[in-house]
């Protein structure tokens, strides 16, 4: 295939495109596709045709030989582009066939621009490039100035910009073949090899010819053009712009830039980081979408020209460079073109009166995973991209780049995360809803039509009504096919790393069918994940593993207990408890990181499922991303252990660990994400999720670490963090953990919502795991893992029993409920156990927890944390009484009066999580002796059994005599109540208790479960100073500040602009020393 | 000798108008300013093809074997660039009348409202 | 002010990046080994005594056609951008002198067919195509401003354009099939050098690229005259 | 080649240029603009490059100019400069 037969179709129909049109308006849209798709046929073919191992295409014009004349070649690189350019300019072409008024001329340029891409990324003639060059930017100028007055404006700009550059790059060329005597540019390369281009004349060319074709790349900070015309041309246009066209631009870069010098190389690719850092920077302080898409392209192409010349320095074979470099750029260009789209559809939709309908399901899940690429997260060849330029970066030592990447990335998180949120989520109605401290806490109604309410037929016919829209479904699929690709040239293509994201997609796609159906289907799959994994896994590992998959398996049975459909519950909810399993299966640090990451943002997703959760969601989200990149920095260091000291290592770990487990400091997410999430989620999120970072933490102290730094086995490792360098980091971790025990425990008593209450309950239970942990012995970590078992428990027990009262009494504030006990037994009960489980005491198994915990910590020489955390359990009654006595006790409420029990779907986990924690509390070497032989393996043990005793240096404790002698205790005494008093009681209905014969209507002013411990809040209050927060806030607050102060650059004078590019120019020169 | 002064002409007027793009407010003065500093660059490209004392590129029957040609491609490129200098000039004056005839001016900060 | 003091700047940024050029220009005598060639080869090879045109029309000819590509894209788009609306199409008042109006006339057709002179001799005398393109369209211009026209045939001027735009592109397909690639002329017989019919199809190519130039000028030139009042051109 | 006459051609497109910039007419300063091609278009016949010198002085002078004359004319009130410049 000739891919000049491409060029001159494309070519022939512009220019006969009028004819066409005399014709009719049919047969000029016909043939206007039909060229564009002959276009995407020739380029696929060629790249198929490479992709089965054919030399790289050579192709010369009008029958002579380059350099005699003009000559083409096409690469796997530039086939890639070329067909992924093709693609998206097809989609484009029948999505702007729509518009009819001066279609003709539309089409024209169209094809033009279709050309001219074609030729950037084919034509190896330096001057050529220059025409192909024009071309494509004629098209655009012209295309541009189609949307409206202000996009006059900044097609204006955008000429004045490209008019400089474009005579930059005359005068660069011209020079160059002076001195070279050739414009072919492989025969310019040939000639600075051999040292043509050494002078100040060669260099000063190579320079205004590489900063020519970077200001078309639109660098930092001589961009401000590219971002009005981003802004203001229409979104089928700027989404070939950012696509198609730069892609094209970027790829004749690479082409030139064999003539770059080591110096101008780095120059220019710190021009690139530079750009990404400070374009999301800027980035976050959008309100248009469209600029801000503009603000995210311009970035990303940043990111990728720093990407090539990073990957151009270390000399690595170019499939490798390309796995990177075209990762990120092929990424970029799908992505960023479906967001344009969509963003476009939904604003016609708007136009017409609907109401943009993103939070539809299909296209929510294409918004979804455009974003989720452009964020570089697993799967999506971004992120294997990314990982491999970290790898770059973390071997080469280079600090400041890398905290800039990150940066950058999160700044890039923060925004696009936030218009995900913000358009797939339908609105809230603030219509009945309570708010305590400007905080909305009950469920509004949502306005318009929504997931929960329209029928999936209705949904799919609307789709179909518009069939543009469908065709934004291609590059999302696009992008599936490159994910399979680079994780198949990456390794990881096995079913154990590719089983959650199946199983999303699956659950997305069978978003029409009843949520039930799926919701089984999720339950089948997850439990039969834990049946296959059970046997596959050994020691801690097998442990966490049955209580990620089975404890996810009982919690997404408790969600049947709704019959909506929940497209994203389902999907979310399944793929991360199966990433679960893939993390507990994972071996190599890319199976690893990936699986960590699938988990931590799925968590976040599925967080994001409620109603109000998108701030929440937000922050978990820049914390599961921020702890994603220190965790990356560790593992990509694998294999280079000088760059990374031991201690480096081990503290970058553990913060990323740490903030997920959301220790004191960073736990500013847990609260929001726990407590906005769908009842249901919130048990999976708290009961079974938040053990992964425990899980981690002993992971990586144990196997990781010490496999990356081989300090001669785990067991060094361990006694250097135990007594040996590294001990004081156990003690500040130790620390950490009772702090984050005591001061959540003491925030979670002054909650009124009873979901809050339990949010900060969870992160104190979190922080005894951590202190338990922080011991770094045997005796420490089998409390660890008991602890984290019983705390799955009765957590999960909580949350379901209080998913079931919020079902029925639609409230979560406490002093709304009250006397529940009566209309829900089996929940009263669930909640009873479960505090008595939580609080510690005997005869259930969180004493043998709390037993353990401060034997280990008395064992391991923290009298002091010891004698805080039992400070910390005793202020946690107060939250335990509060919550039964509130919800259940008490008098009734007028709007509770005909409730029921809950659902059968939530008492039924209840029931079977009662019987495991009787089980463990009567026998806790069911438990224990795994868990003690488990760690035992890792590291010497302190603890043992004889028969059913525990038994340690400092003391012994049998659970089941525990058990035994408290239920005796507690029993004689009940029996003897009932038998004595029965017949003196007077029975009273609930609600024989009137306030001196008024109705209070403000409960505030007069419940007696309002501000239910005000005389504690006056002594602890001052504990509740959310430190944490304000320093987060402020952190954010200075982010913004700098933000704002940057984006004065862009005046909107195109004058100014044109100066920014001089004197842009004239910084380059200095630093790629020109002048010298 | 000539080449040098034919170049140095070529860079002063590229020079010269980008001055005038940068400071000419009007947006007519501002395209004349793109367009000297498009016949600066064709000068310098014409001046660095000539050679002393050669000859058009031309052969036909008054050319005697020996004789010094000018070099051919300098001119070919630029004959190109002038056409598509035109045609971005036309491109930019078709603009300027488009912001004229929305705003009635023609000073170029009057067109910045995007600015954010 | 700052900006004054920051365009200076930049001025002096631009000149230092400059200079290096002016200062240090390469100064050897003998053409690049790539012009020699073609002055060597380009006579036999090709059988067109300008050498430019040789270049252009054919080792370059992919740059050509590009440039042709650029003058339509611009032409549609100055077409786009300054689209008649209805009320702007107005009856000229321009009142032109008899002298100019009947000069107009007589000279129309000699531009005319210097025009074409020029394009069919692209490959012997200096100009060509976009020359003789620009010629014609200068006659035209003359016939609007000696006001003996108001207004073009658009039908014929777009028939004029696409035809010779699609035959360029059919003649560029034509060298890859019948002769040795793309934009090849050599599938038309090379004649006597230095005839009119000579060079294969370079003088086809060129009288296309000027009738699609001429007729793309026209287009440009069409687009931006103002339609309602003309007596404002000069000031 | 008489090198004088290239420098005065030089000179005089300089301040072609010079004038076109800071002519207060628009239409004034385009003609200038106009002489800055011409003479470039004179320059390029006596480097032999004929075709660049025909082609600059039909497109770079003339047609350029019409254009420019065009959009002037469509752009009519602006005839006053910014006093500043």
């Amino acid at each position: 295939m000739n891919p000049l037969i491409a060029l001159a179709v494309l070519m022939g129909t512009a220019f006969t495109m009028p004819l066409f049109e005399k014709a009719g308006l049919k047969p000029a849209r016909l043939i206007f596709l039909a060229a564009l798709t002959l276009l995407l046929v020739i380029s696929g073919g060629i790249l198929v045709n490479l992709l089965n191992g054919a030399p790289d295409l050579e192709v010369a014009t009008a029958g002579f030989k380059a350099p005699f004349s003009i000559n083409f070649r096409i690469g796997l690189a530039e086939a890639a582009v070329w067909s992924a350019a093709a693609l998206v300019l097809l989609i484009g072409g029948s999505y702007m066939i729509h518009r009819e008024e001066d279609g003709m001329y539309d089409r024209m340029l169209y094809l033009v621009l279709a050309l001219g891409v074609t030729g950037l990324i084919l034509t190896r003639d330096l001057f050529n490039l220059f025409v192909f060059l024009e071309i494509s930017s004629i098209a655009v100028y012209g295309l541009i100035g189609r949307g409206g007055e202000r996009s006059l404006q900044a097609g204006f700009k955008y000429m004045i910009a490209g008019g400089i550059s474009s005579i930059l790059f005359l005068i660069g060329t011209v020079f160059l073949y002076r001195l070279t005597g050739t414009l072919n540019i492989d025969g310019m390369a040939a000639a600075a090899g051999s040292g043509s281009l050494a002078g100040t004349v060669g260099a000063s060319a190579v320079f205004i010819l590489a900063i020519s074709m970077l200001i078309e790349l639109k660098p930092f900070p001589a961009n401000g053009w590219a971002l009005d015309a981003y802004q203001e041309a229409p979104s089928g246009i700027g989404a070939l712009l950012s696509s198609a066209q730069a892609s094209a631009v970027f790829i004749a870069f690479t082409k030139i830039s064999p003539l770059f010098g080591d110096r101008l190389a780095a120059v220019l690719g710190g021009i690139g980081m530079l750009t990404f850092f400070f374009a999301n920077l800027m980035g976050m302080r959008q309100k248009d979408e469209k600029r801000m898409f503009g603000y995210s392209s311009t970035g990303q192409i940043g990111l990728v020209i720093f990407a090539w010349f990073a990957v151009r320095g270390t000399g690595m074979p170019e499939t490798a460079a390309w796995f990177i470099v075209g990762g990120l750029l092929l990424t970029h260009l799908f992505a960023k073109a479906g967001l344009f789209w969509l963003s476009g559809l939904a604003d016609k939709s708007k136009g017409e009166g609907g109401n943009g309908f993103l939070h539809k399901v299909l296209p929510s899940a294409l918004a979804g995973i455009f974003v989720m690429s452009l964020l570089a997260l697993p799967p999506f060849p971004s992120f294997f991209a990314k990982m491999e330029l970290v790898k770059l970066l973390v071997t080469g030592g280079s600090w400041w780049i890398l905290t800039a990447l990150f940066l950058g990335s999160l700044f890039e998180a923060a925004y696009l995360f936030t218009w995900l949120v913000k358009k797939t989520k339908a609105e809230c109605t603030d219509g009945g809803a309570d708010t305590v401290n400007g905080d909305s806490l009950v469920v509004g109604k949502r306005a318009g039509p929504d997931i929960l309410t329209d029928s999936p037929a209705a949904e799919v016919s609307s789709l179909l009504k518009s069939s543009t829209s469908l065709w934004v479904v291609i590059p999302a699929l696009a992008l599936g096919g490159l994910s399979a690709a680079w994780a198949y040239m990456a390794g990881v293509f096995n079913v154990i790393a590719m089983a959650p994201f199946a199983a999303a997609l699956l659950m997305l796609l069978l978003a029409f069918l009843p949520g039930r159906v799926r919701g089984f289907l999720a339950v089948l799959v997850s439990a039969a994940a834990a049946w296959w994994i059970w046997p596959r896994t050994e020691g801690i590992d097998q442990i966490f593993a049955m209580l990620f998959l089975g404890g996810g398996s009982l919690n997404l049975f408790a969600g049947l207990y709704r019959k909506d459909r929940r497209p994203g519950f389902w999907a979310f909810s399944l793929m991360t408890v199966l990433s679960l399993g893939a993390l507990v299966l994972a071996r190599t640090p890319l199976e690893i990181f990936m699986a960590w990451e699938v988990m931590s943002v799925g968590a976040v997703l599925i967080a994001l499922q409620g109603k109000r959760a998108a701030g929440p969601a937000r922050t978990g989200m820049l914390f599961a991303l921020g702890g994603g990149y220190l965790l990356m920095t560790v593992l990509m260091s694998i294999g280079t252990t000088t760059v990374l000291s031991p201690a480096v290592a081990a503290i970058l770990v553990v913060i990323a660990f740490l903030s997920k487990s959301g220790a004191l400091g960073l736990h500013v997410w847990v609260p929001g994400s726990y407590a906005e999430a769908d009842n249901d989620a919130t048990s999976l999120l708290s009961s079974v999720i938040s053990k992964a970072g425990i899980w981690a933490m002993m992971i990586f102290s144990i196997r990781i670490l010490p496999g990356i730094y081989g300090l001669d086995g785990p067991e060094l490792w361990l006694q250097a963090f135990n007594s040996g360098p590294f001990s004081f980091l156990s003690g500040i971790l130790g620390w950490i953990g009772v702090l984050t025990a005591l001061v959540a425990t003491i925030v979670a008593v002054f909650q009124e919502d009873i979901k809050y209450t339990l949010a900060w309950s969870s992160i104190s239970q979190l922080g005894y795991i951590i202190l338990a942990f922080s011991l770094f012995d045997h005796f420490g970590w089998t409390a660890a893992i008991y602890l984290s078992i019983n705390h799955f428990l009765f957590k999960a027990m909580l949350f379901l029993a209080i998913t079931g009262v919020i079902y029925r009494v639609k409230t979560r504030l406490m002093y709304k409920m009250g006397g529940l006990i009566a209309p829900m037994p089996i929940t009263f009960i669930t909640v009873l156990i479960a505090i008595i489980a939580l609080a510690g005491v005997p005869p259930l198994s969180g004493f043998g927890g709390k037993w353990l915990v401060y034997s280990a910590l008395i064992q391991g020489g923290r009298p002091v944390q010891a004698a805080l955390a039992m400070f910390s359990s005793g202020i946690a009654f107060l939250y335990l009484y509060r919550l039964i006595h509130s919800i259940f006790l008490g008098q009734r409420k007028d709007d509770s009066l005909g409730i029921k029990e809950a659902p059968f779907w939530l008492i039924l986990p209840q029931i079977v999580l009662i019987a495991l924690i009787m089980l463990i509390s009567a026998f806790p070497t069911v438990i224990l002796k795994p868990i003690i032989a488990a760690v035992g393996e890792l590291m010497p043990a302190v603890i043992g059994f004889e028969g059913s005793t525990l038994m340690s240096a400092i003391g012994y404790w049998n659970g089941s005599w525990v058990m035994y002698v408290t239920m005796g205790v507690f029993m004689i005494p009940l029996v003897l109540l009932l038998i004595g008093t029965g017949r003196k009681t007077r029975k009273v209905k609930q609600f024989n208790i009137v306030f001196a014969a008024e109705r209070p209507y403000r409960p505030e002013t007069t419940h007696y479960a309002h501000n239910f411990f005000a005389p504690y809040r006056k002594a602890l209050g001052s504990l509740m100073n959310p430190l944490g927060r304000k320093f987060w806030e402020g952190s954010a607050g200075g982010v913004t500040a700098v933000s704002s102060a940057f984006r004065r650059l862009y005046t909107g004078n195109g004058q100014t602009y044109a100066l920014h590019i001089v004197l842009f120019t004239m910084a380059a020169a200095l630093f790629a020393g020109v002048f010298a | 000798m000539i080449i040098q002064i034919i170049v140095s002409v070529g860079a002063l007027l590229v020079l010269i108008g980008l001055w005038g793009l940068l400071t000419r407010r009007n947006l007519i003065k501002m395209i004349i300013g793109f367009s000297i500093m498009d016949t600066g660059t064709h000068l310098i490209i014409v001046g660095l093809g000539y050679r002393e004392g050669a000859t058009a590129p031309i052969l036909d029957s008054s050319i005697t074997p020996g004789t010094h040609f000018v070099d051919p491609i300098p001119s070919a490129l630029v004959l190109t660039a002038i056409v598509i200098g035109l045609a971005v000039t036309a491109l930019m004056l078709a603009y300027a009348v488009r912001l004229y005839s929305s705003r009635g001016s023609a000073l170029i900060e009057d067109f910045k409202e995007n600015a954010l | 002010m700052i900006k004054r003091f920051l365009a200076i700047i930049a001025l002096l940024g631009a000149a230092a990046v400059l200079l290096p050029f002016v200062l240090n220009l390469p100064t050897e005598e003998a053409l690049p080994e790539l012009a020699s060639k073609y002055i060597e080869n380009a006579p036999g090879e090709l059988g067109a005594a300008n050498l430019v045109t040789s270049i252009i029309v054919t080792y370059r000819g992919l740059d050509t056609l590009g440039e042709v590509a650029v003058l339509f894209a611009a032409t549609a788009a100055v077409g786009l951008l300054l689209k008649r609306t209805g009320n702007e199409v107005g009856v000229s008042h321009w009142k032109s002198s008899e002298i100019l109006k009947s000069g107009g006339g007589f000279l129309f057709p000699l531009i005319i067919l210097y025009g074409v002179y020029i394009f069919l001799h692209g490959h012997l005398t200096p100009g060509g195509g976009f020359q003789g393109g620009v010629v014609i369209a200068t006659g035209f211009l003359l016939l609007l401003l000696s006001g003996s026209v108001d207004s073009f045939n658009h039908t014929v001027m777009s028939l004029v354009e696409s035809l010779s735009g699609f035959a360029y592109v059919a003649v560029a397909l034509a060298g890859l099939i019948w002769a040795a690639g793309f934009l090849d002329p050599r599938f038309l017989p090379q004649g006597d050098f230095g005839r009119l019919f000579s060079a294969g199809a370079i003088p086809v190519i060129y009288s296309l690229i000027g009738l699609k130039v001429g007729a793309e000028l026209l287009g440009i030139l069409d687009a931006m005259r103002c339609k309602v009042r003309r007596e404002g051109v000069t000031a | 080649m008489n090198i004088f006459i290239v420098i005065i051609l030089g000179v005089l497109m300089l301040a072609a240029a010079g004038t076109a910039l800071y002519m207060k007419s628009l239409s004034a300063a385009v003609i200038a603009a106009g002489a800055v091609s011409l003479l470039a278009s004179v320059l390029y016949l006596l480097l032999a490059a004929p075709d660049v010198a025909m082609t600059e002085a039909a497109i770079g002078s003339a047609l350029t100019t019409v254009v420019f004359l065009y959009a002037l004319s469509r752009m009519r009130g602006t005839k006053k400069e910014d006093p500043r410049d």
